[in-house]
This record gives structure tokens, C-alpha cells and sequence, in this order.
């Protein structure tokens, strides 16, 4: 809705962007694992300007009982934007983009996850966007995908993803707001499972050409790989500091673990039944 | 039988043919269902499109609406989608509010129409930060036989083509005289490919659909821009995939802008 | 909520209406069977200006389950319509004025249908009004009618509706929306079922005498039989090209008949208790 | 007990008596149960009244706040009908969004009022285009034994007689000031039949209602006009069943007016 | 929201307030017991211009079951005001404000009714507001626990609720809407038990230093106890004139006691396991 | 083991060891957890924080927004205070519009904030009768380990005290730009206590709120204002009870308030 800038931007001058950057470049991205004590895993991500939290639940019995699949557990992803997180204040009641948003990025994180080893089940992912600044649901997905693998739920790859796309003609990686506002902008979210380059999420707005796109594509890949090696170091570390435990936030806390939980849900399935 | 089975055993036989690059309904893996297109179904609206893709059904009406223009683009109108799967489309549809399924139909229809830059939101203005045209294109399903992303995007379009705009006086419109046509300088088309073992369907029926692991679709413009991606359901492509989306694309849609 | 016209127009002259109806004529009114694929039983129908689409499934389990009534079915009528049936655009949701509708139209079909043949049941309807201009209540429970027919639902009778009432002082048959904006315009939406001529639904507004009712009630009966003609001759159509296999539109897909249906729900429901 | 069961057994009753033309309560089948109307019961209303009918007891209350008018009827202000069925009247109502029971009670008794013209909607606009008056009529059932179209119809009614209209200055209404009272030029009232086997039944209780077949309104002024009809329930009347429904109400309301 | 008056009023002066009442005078109450014939408990009170009708159904089972606690009954208390009862039109879906106050008062009356005697039931007390003037959730409370007591729900004690505060920087009991428009206004919910003087509902908005609420609080508890004698008042009345049957309403109708339903309840519960 | 029986048996233990005088966490009774505040968590917001207390944790955001005075203040703007109970904070929370437990949350700290008077709502009056600021504060729960009611009244008066105002230019916020901070005159701290047996405990963590049997909060400033109470949950206290409670709060709200 945003109204495009006088066309006459430059957005790539002399291989720099406005901000500095080059174009296959990310904006400054850190991620923190398990910073929630209540989440089964949990992740904290600032990327450039987005902030993001997210927390992950499960796996556990997916209620209502006519949502569960008896071949497979679902991925619930839920992406919300705080009120403050955008220029203009947003409604609190959740906008049909959210809807949408949390729907590809579900669908997304189900390829990661070996969903068909928990039947009945449901794995909860809350995603709150506390901070925004163009590339939200890239930054939700990768934080998501962290927090996943935070609360142990085997997976085949980490989702990493990020956004890239056009500006005054050129291909870039991880575009920002004004660069989103350009008036040839095209962003395209993009996620894959790094191992195999399989791109579990792919959206597109604007106008280019085939030979843009293929451009873009292979810039997104090398960006998404780029985040998952932040994601990677990210889970590094938090296991490094598991093994010291002085570092623990709250040593007495034992979370069960996925794996456990699968054989709990089990049991009280056939209590319920 | 219970339906779930039913779909299953359906679902089995599209997996099994597609081993053999072979499809139930006997089509070329890029071909279409017939499209028939019946326009003007409503006269209350400013215009209006009857779609049946094979099986699927919908329709799409356009209601031009005076509003106030966005703060910080006081001189643009815009477009709203909204898209509704009504129940007596299949027994998986309920009434209430709008489904994931739904607005996520809406907005991918939306970005191919909004994103072509097809219309210029500047020919929705009256009067500048005041008032504006809103174009609201509501689009329903009245069959579904799957693939309903391309039956909305071609009902969305072909109401818009059809479209009057209201004769306008002291800010209001006056009722039964238009002022003209809408302008649309493009025709974009949504194609959708379903991902069935490695092999992509065009245009997927709904048993084709309970078969895909994956779903992607793209709209294209006849002077060869994309204009939107969309990819769906829990499965992943290679990029060649998507490629190979495109490249069909493309081809199915100067086919489908021909019957316009 | 219209504003209502000079009072001096003449509604009807020389015998003639500003259509060019007659007093006691029809708007044209056509109905095609059999349109939806999916539906148990579907019907189109076109009556003057408003175009309506009806379709129905059913008997089936009626849920939640305290819905369900051990002695009869329920007949769940949804009328509704689409944003831009109207003149003004509707806004989505549904408005007061159609839950009512919806209301009083299951009530009409409950008296029609066999609903004691089909304990804990629901028989759906569901129809969506795609443009509209007066009578759009009558033009819904025409072609539900049809459709339940259509879907084998066993019935008393068909249940013909129609709109009557007064313009200009003179009481004529199925009025159009220049007719219901007469200052002194009164509406009566009526129903039948054309065999015994019992009123299963009637609604008015507006001020008459009772010499002014005792003539529109005439005269509403009278339209609910045309009604019923062409209802009857779009159901004959349908059977005659069903006798014909090569006009059938989806050869393979054979619907169950609603009474194996009921052997089918009773079953089911000896399984889930 | 089970509830229903009780009810069943009721409704059996009420059956049994009425092929002998009698009903439980010893009324004759034309005659109302007592009336007790309370006016003014809330003082921030405008206008309100209490009214019991038997057992069955309900409260309406107007409030005229400013609004615009209707952008085809810019000289009219309007009436705006809403009622609860609050969940202490009885066991079967809950907290909630109003059910389509409470939406036909509220569309019934607005059209009763509406339709008959008693307001005059010019009398409502305050300047042409731009304020007018609507008056909000807000109903609860507080205790439901029965007929409660005809309760709420007589307190709607009898909340309107009393209703002031607030004084305006500046386009805000002066608190605590009127500048006089509505006028009403007709008194419509709502008359409920329902059909008990082949018998009809004035002013049914909840006992009767249990066991109608079908039910039947009609609004009627004292200048000998119908001003509304609502059928309900699934089941059917012959025309001359109607036609003594409305003999039988003309006949009641002017009993029922004198009490106003 | 409402605007404040001129500061130099006098709210109180020579000992009379604005009204003509004491500082420790109550408003005229009156409460009637018995008031609905469907509730099992009722009670209509005039407070002021406060109007105010309860009505009390249970113990019941709870539903659904999830909201059952097999310790105890959940009182359910549901404060609602009539759109008509406010100087503005009140929108007539539930504000925050009402959310809030059945949440307090929920609470107050789960200390009071022997709540462990019904587990997995639920006593749900309805209250409308029909007019309002300051002071309605006390109205709304002394009014609920007369009607629990009318439906012979055991209790503690009654809850006895008053308003208590400030206005012009004198502390007094039981303000109206002038007093509560003063510009140093303080209003203090209060509620007790009167036999133990426990206090089982407590608000305060406003400034207030220790030594006024001291006073206040004081003042509270000695004007919560002059309703209760009212309360207990009015139900002797009830009892009295349950004596003399001619007096009874509806003879017919014998409510089960409490007691019994908790019997029957336990009954159903046994059949619906 | 069920979620619920091990919530009993910590509730169990804080049952026995408050007979002693003792908390698990071995904190004094009248002793806070350690408070964490974190300023400025997000650019786009006015105002920002997060807060930690012991466990729990929550941010706090402000937006201003322009919009039109109620008409009986016209030169006064106002606060809205919103809490969302995120469910990634616990199990027990949902996806959902607020529940009671929020819009209590939400209005107690509100009311903490209003009725200190710290913001002078004339302040936030642009053009009388025309234009005012709306200070939203938006506050989301991201840990629950007990007391969010001290933690959101911390979160909110430390958002609101980095909050700038936007500048204002033609009725229209110009975007990046500043015309000062939001003026507070107080400090107000919102301090609860948790009756557990006999005995009050300052700041309860989530396994004392389990055991607890009613809950007072009491907002006071530092030039020794009470500004609201709240008491919860289905016990009470005694006068003196409270007194003790107000007692503990104005002193525990310095050590608070010195860390803003």
C-alpha cells in the first residue's frame, strides 16, 4: 500500500546499496536458541530491523480430535504481528496476511519435519513479530525453524529462508522497506532445506522477467544458505552451553524430550480411547 | 465407503498412472480442462463472470464503491478480493467465516491482478486524498473439481474486463449510468501445476490434488513478465521444477487469454 | 430503506404494469436441474432479474451431535447473497435479514420433506442468491425446492413460492423493485404446497385492508401454481434426458438414491456409539 | 426428569384439551392472559417499559441517538430493533451472539412498527443529509413462558409512547433537556396464534408452543389494517385459518390497546 | 470518560452532600426476592437509580465437560448492562468493563457458596442492569448473592457490596454519578462477608492517601453492613410470605432445592459416564 | 505425569513451607524477583521494553495515533490499554480473542496508569474538539512464571517513559520525525500479593499463584498516592491484610521504581 519513491533512485550505486550493502548481502542477522522457559524450544531473531520471537510446543495430542491424522502429526504455525511492531499501528484482531503467511510457512515446515513418526499429533509453532522491517516472514520461518530443532523434533533440514527480489533494476538479496518500496520492487520469500536446495516456500509480487527470475533464484539459494549457517552456529552454541551447566537459565526445568513425548502421547491416547 | 477411502483409492490411481506420464481424465500432463466462460451473470454488479474449468465452477462480480484513498497514497484507488467456498460446492465446505483455504485463494488472485500493474490504481481516483473508486471483485465457488486457483483468477478477470465504472455526481454515484469501461492495460493468467511423484500436472482435478505433494502456482502476462508466485502444500520443488512450472505457463496461458 | 417515488406514477394501466405484465402474470421464471456436480441435488433458477443458485446434501448425520433430533431430521437452510447481487455492495457477512429468511425457509421445507423418515438427521440447502431485484426469498425456496427433489429427498409436495401484494392501490402479482418502492407498496411473500394449498410460509409489510388480503391471498395461491408448473417441467426435463445417458454430464459419478443413504446413516450410527 | 421429557409430556396435554377446545390454563381459545404494563423503569432511557403477559415478562427501553441518514433517503431518520434473550428468562438461552429466535423477534416486531407508519421517518431528520434521529429500540426477555412476539410488540410499542425526544444544540444532544415527545400516529399491535392440533390458540404459553404444529403473527392498527404477518414453525395453515387468525386479531388488539 | 465539574463544588456541606444525604448515608435501596418464575433463585433491587434484576440457575452440570472441576462448583457470574441503561446507547456486545466485573464478581461469590459441595457443577447467576447511577457492580453483587440464596444455594454468608470513596476531599459512602464526576473522585468497590468482615471484592481508582483509605475502608465495611441487613430483610419477607400460599405466585411450580438437584446431578452424571 | 497433578504438588509445597515463613525460591516473603528492563525492543514502536521478572516475561509497546476526543472531554486524549496472553508463554494459553484473564490484566494496568494521573490527558490534545492523541500500549506475555500483573504495570510505565512524540504536520504524522518526549509526572508501580495459607507473599512466581487463595494488587506512586486495587481470586482478606499488603507495596515499589 506503501506509495512507490520518486523513480529517479539509485539502488545500487558503485556495488553498494543504500544501506551499505552489497547486493548479495544480508542485513545483520543473530539468532538466539532457547531463550523461553515455558516453550518446549524456543528462538530469538533480530534481522536487520525485524525482531522476532518464537516458541514451540509439542509434539502432543492434536485436539480438536477431528484434526488429528492418523499418519501423521500436523505443523500449527501461528505468525502474528504486535501492534507496535509496524509504522502504522495494527489492529490486534489477526489480518487475513498473518492467515496466509502462517499458512505457506506451515506447509513449509511440515517437508522439514518427519512428521509421519507422530501420528495424532500436533507441533505448535508461535511466531511474534515484535520489530518489522521488510522480509517478517523469512525471518519468522528461520526463527521457527531453530526453535524446532531447539525442542528436538527430528527434522530433515533446518528451513532457512530469506527474501530477495528487485529494486530499480537490479537483483537483489534481502531486500529492506525502501527498497520494497521502489517502484519496480518485486519481493520473493523464498525457504529451502539447505542439504537439497528444495525450496519448501516461494512467493512472488511485482513484475519480472524469466531471466530475472533465474537471477533471483540462485541469489535466494546462496542467501538461504548464508542463514542457515547462522542457524547452525545459533544451535552450536546452544549446545555447547548445555554442557556447562552453570549456564543454564533454570537447571531444575528438565524438558522431556520429543522423542519421549511421542511414546507419553501414545499412553494417553490409549487412556482416552 | 467412507469418502476419506474413496479419495485415497482415487488418489492411488493418479500416482500410479503418473508413473507412466498418464493422467485419469486421459489429458497431456500441460494440457487444461475446457474452460467455459459466461459473462455478465449478474446485472447488479459492474461486472461479473460465470467460470467452469472441466468440473469447477465459480463466479466473480465486481462492485465499484466510493471510498477515501490510503493516507500515504491519497491519489490511488484500490482493489479488494474476497473469495468464499460455499458449502453447496462440496461437502468439505461449511458456512462461517472465511477458511486459511479461502484468503489464501483471495490474496493469490489479488497479488496476480494487483502485481501485473494491469490496472492503474491512479484511474481509481476522484479526487485527490478524498475520494477514490474501490474495486471489490467477490468471487465464489459453486463446484469444486479441484484447481480452483485458476477458475477464480480467470473469473476475477474476465468481471473486470467487463467492468463499468458508475457515473459519479456530488460525490455520488448515480445509479444505472456508468462513465465508461474499466481500463486493464494486461491479462494475467494464474496457472497452477500440482506436483505428483516428480511429475507436474497442469490445471489438477480435485483427485489430482489429493494426490500432489505439492502445489505451485504463477501468474503471467502476455508481454512474458511473472507477476506472481505461489507455492503450496507440505512438499518442496527443485528449482528446475519451477522452471518447468513457468515455461508450461506461459504456453497454457496464451491458450486461456485467447478464450478472454 | 429505499426512498420511495413520486406518488403519482400509475402502477397499472389499461390492465398493463410498467413491465408490461399483467396484473396477475409472472415475472419469466426458468429453472434448470441437476447443475451442480458435487451437490446430492443442485437447481438454477432465473425469475425476472434475480438468478439464484440452490444446492443440497443430504440426509446425513446431523452434528454437532445435540443437534440431532431422534424423531425427524432438520432441514438446515442457508440462504445468502453474494456481495454484488445487490445494488449497493452486501458486506460478506451475514446480515439479519438472511438468518431470518433462512429461518423461515427451513420451516417451509420442514413441513414438505419426509423429515420423520430420517431421524438424526440433517438435510442441507444451501442456496445463493447471484443477482437479485424483489422476490429473491420466493426465488430461493423455488429452487431449493427443486433441488431436494432433485437430490430424491422424499416430499408431500413441492413448496411454490411467490411474492404478491399492492403498488398504486392494486394488488398484482410478483412485484419488482420498482413496484416494492411504491409509496404505499406492500410485499407478501407467499408459499405453498400446490396440492392441498396449505401455506407453509407468508410473511408482509405494509398497510392493507382485509378485503385487499382476501384478494392478494387469491392471487398469491394462483402465482404459487404457475410456480409449480414450471417447477414440475424442469424436473420432467431432468428425468427425461437422465432416461437419455448420453446427455448425462458425468456418466461415472452415480449418487447414492437418499433412501440407501438412510440405511447407510443408520449404520454409521450403530458404529460411533 | 429429564426436561424434555416434562416438556413432551406438557405438550400432550395441551393436545389432549384442545379437541376439546379447552386449554390448560382454562382460557378460552381467543382470549389473552393478563396483561401488566409498567412504563418509564429506566430513566437513562428515553422511553421504556416492563410488560408481563402470564408469566412471560420482558423489558424494552428506546434510545435516540444522532447518526446520518441513508444516503437514498437523506429526510429520514429510522428505528433500529434489537432484543436478547437473556440467559435468566430461561434454561434455554445462553450467553452469546442472538440466536436467529432472538433476529426473527426483533425483524417481527420492528416491522409491526415500521410498516404501519406510526412514525413518520421525516419527523426524525433534524437537516437534510446530515442528522437525523435513530431510535434504538433495545428489547430483553426476562422470564419466557410463552408469546413472547406479542410481549415484546406491546412493550416496544409502549416505550415509544413514552419516548422524549432529547433537546439538540450544535449537533450534540443536550443532557438531561427534551424538546418533546415522539409522535406516533397509529398503535400496531402484534397478535400470536398458534395452531394445536385443528385448533388455533391466542397468546400461546411456552406449554402451547411445545406443542403447535405452526404458528402465526400479525400486526393490526386501530384504523382496520394489517401491518405485518410472520408464519413460523414447520408446519402449514389454510387460508381460512389465516383469515380467522386475523378476525380473532383485530378483535384482541383493541382489548389490548385500551391498556396502553 | 465523563468530563469533570468545576472544582470549587462542595460535595459536602453543613454535613448534607449534594442529594441531601449523610456522609455515611446509603442511597435508598429496596430488594425484592422471587422475581422470575424460570431461574431457580431471583432477586430485582433498586438501588438509587440503579435497577438491577439477578437470576440464578444451578448447581448444574458443568459444560462443557472440559470446564469441570471435580473439587468443586465454578460460580459463572455474567453482568450485563441494557443498551438503554447508560446516558450513551451501550453497544450491545459485552465491553471489556463487563468481562472484568464478572470476573471480580465470580470470585466474590465462589468464597461465599459452598462450592466444594457440588464438584464438577456449575451455579450460573445472571444480572441485567435495566438502569444505572454509579455504584452498579455493588448493585449487581448484593443483588446475585440475594438470588443465590432465594435459589437455596448453601452459603458462608451473603456478600454485602457497597461503593465507598472521595469527592471534593471528603470520604463518603455510596457516591452517585455527581459525586464520582468530582475531580479528586476516588470509587471503591468494595464487597464482604458481613458475619467475618472478609473482604471478597476490592477496587479502588483514584488518588488516595493511606489515612483516606483507612477512613474509607472503615466506612466501607460499615455501609456493606447496612445492606445486609437489607438483604436479610427482604428475603424473611420471601420466606414469610412462602407461609401464607395465597401470597405465592405460580403455587404450582416446586423448585427442587439445591440439595436434591446436587443429587440428581450426581445421578446423571453416573448415566452419561 | 498429568500437567495438572504436578502444578497440585507444587502448589502442595509452597502450601507447607509458607506455614514456616518459607518460599522455594528462598526469597523473603515481602522480596521481589530479579527485574530485568530492557528499553527501546522495537524501532517502529513510540515506546518500548521488555521486562523479566524472575522467569516471567513480557514486552510493552507504544503507538500514538491521532484521532477525534469523546465528546464530553473534547480537550483530553486518552490511553488504550490492550494484553495478549501469547500462547508461545505457556500451554495454557490459546490462539484466540483475550480471555477474562487478559482484559483483567489489561484494565488493571490501565487503571494503575489513568487514575495516577501521570499523563495529563490535556496534554495529549492537539486541535479541542478535533484532534487528540490515542496512546495505545500494547503488551504481549512471552513467559509465564507468575506475577504478569507487576510485570506488564513495569513494561507499560517504562515503554511510556521512552515514548516520543510523533510531529504533526497538516492533521498527518510526518513519519521519523519528533516533537518531544511524553511528559509523566509519576511513577505509579503496581505491586501484587498473593495470599498463600495466612501469609502474604510479595511478586508470587506460578507455582505460588497456584496455591494461592486470593490475589490484591495496589498501584502506588512515589509521593505516597495510592492509585487503584484490584483484589482476585475466590478469597478474601481482612482489612488489616490489605493494610499489610499496602504496607509492603510502597515499599517495594522504591527499589522498583529506582530501576526504571
Amino acid at each position: 500500500m506503501a506509495s512507490k519513491k520518486d523513480e529517479k533512485i539509485e539502488y545500487v550505486k558503485n556495488g553498494k546499496r543504500l544501506d551499505g550493502r552489497k547486493v548479495d548481502e544480508l542485513r545483520p542477522l543473530k539468532i538466539e536458541v532457547g531463550v523461553l522457559d515455558n516453550a518446549d524450544g524456543s528462538a530469538y531473531l533480530e534481522w536487520g530491523q525485524n525482531k522476532v520471537i518464537a516458541g514451540v510446543f509439542g509434539p502432543k495430542e492434536a485436539l480438536p480430535k477431528h484434526t488429528q491424522d492418523p499418519y501423521k502429526a500436523r505443523v500449527k504455525f501461528i505468525y502474528r504481528m504486535a501492534c507496535f511492531s509496524v509504522p502504522d499501528r495494527k489492529n490486534p484482531r489477526p489480518a487475513r496476511r498473518e492467515i496466509e503467511i502462517s499458512k505457506v510457512c506451515s506447509e513449509a515446515l511440515e517437508r522439514a519435519v518427519f512428521i509421519e513418526r507422530f501420528p495424532n499429533s500436533s507441533i505448535d509453532v508461535f511466531v511474534e513479530i515484535l520489530d518489522s522491517n521488510a522480509g517478517s516472514r523469512a525471518a519468522a520461518l528461520t526463527a521457527a525453524s531453530v526453535a524446532l530443532a531447539d525442542a528436538g523434533i527430528p527434522m530433515r533440514d533446518l528451513v532457512a529462508s530469506t527474501g530477495v527480489g528487485k529494486a530499480g533494476g537490479e537483483i537483489i538479496l534481502d531486500l529492506n522497506k525502501a527498497e520494497e518500496d521502489a517502484p519496480d520492487a518485486v519481493d520473493i520469500p523464498i525457504a529451502i532445506m539447505p542439504r537439497t536446495e528444495e525450496i519448501v516456500l516461494l512467493q512472488m509480487d511485482g513484475l519480472m522477467t524469466k531471466a530475472e527470475w533465474k537471477k533471483a533464484k540462485e541469489l535466494g539459494i546462496k542467501g538461504c544458505k548464508q542463514v542457515y549457517e547462522v542457524q547452525r552456529e545459533a544451535l552450536r552454541k546452544k549446545y555447547e552451553a548445555a554442557e556447562k551447566p552453570e549456564a543454564k537459565k533454570n537447571p531444575e526445568a528438565e524438558k522431556p524430550k520429543a522423542e519421549e513425548k511421542k511414546t507419553a502421547a501414545k499412553k494417553s491416547e490409549k487412556v482416552s480411547k | 465407503m467412507n469418502e476419506n477411502v474413496l479419495w485415497d483409492l482415487k488418489a492411488d490411481k493418479v500416482n500410479g498412472l503418473a508413473k507412466q506420464d498418464k493422467r485419469v481424465d486421459q489429458r497431456a500432463l500441460d494440457e487444461y480442462r475446457k474452460i467455459e466462460i459466461t459473462k455478465n451473470i449478474s446485472e447488479n454488479a459492474e461486472g461479473s463472470a460465470n467460470v467452469k474449468l472441466g468440473l469447477s465452477e465459480v463466479v466473480a462480480g465486481v462492485k465499484m464503491i466510493l471510498g477515501e484513498p490510503y493516507p500515504d497514497s491519497p491519489n490511488k484507488g484500490t482493489i479488494s478480493v474476497g473469495t468464499e467456498l460455499l458449502p453447496l460446492a462440496s461437502e468439505d465446505f461449511e458456512v462461517g467465516p472465511p477458511r486459511p483455504e479461502a484468503i489464501e485463494l483471495a490474496r493469490v488472485v489479488d497479488r496476480g491482478i494487483r502485481e501485473s500493474k494491469t490496472l492503474d490504481f491512479k484511474d481509481l481516483c476522484i479526487r485527490e486524498g478524498e475520494k477514490v473508486w474501490i474495486c471489490f471483485i467477490d468471487m465464489y465457488v459453486l463446484n469444486n473439481d479441484g484447481n480452483l486457483f485458476d477458475a477464480l483468477g480467470i473469473a476475477a478477470l474476465s468481471a473486470l474486463l467487463e467492468t463499468k465504472i458508475p457515473k459519479v455526481e456530488d460525490d455520488k454515484i448515480v445509479k444505472g449510468e456508468y462513465a465508461g469501461k474499466l481500463k486493464l492495460s494486461r491479462k494475467p493468467i494464474l496457472s497452477t501445476f500440482a506436483k505428483v511423484g516428480n511429475k507436474l500436472f497442469a490445471d489438477p482435478t480435485l483427485a489430482e490434488e489429493k494426490a500432489q505433494t505439492a502445489r505451485f502456482s504463477v501468474s503471467t502476462s502476455e508481454d512474458d513478465y511473472l507477476c506472481a508466485f505461489q507455492k503450496g502444500v507440505s512438499g518442496g520443488f527443485s528449482g528446475s521444477e519451477i522452471d518447468s512450472c513457468i515455461e508450461m505457463a506461459f504456453k497454457s496461458s496464451k491458450e486461456i487469454r485467447k478464450q478472454l
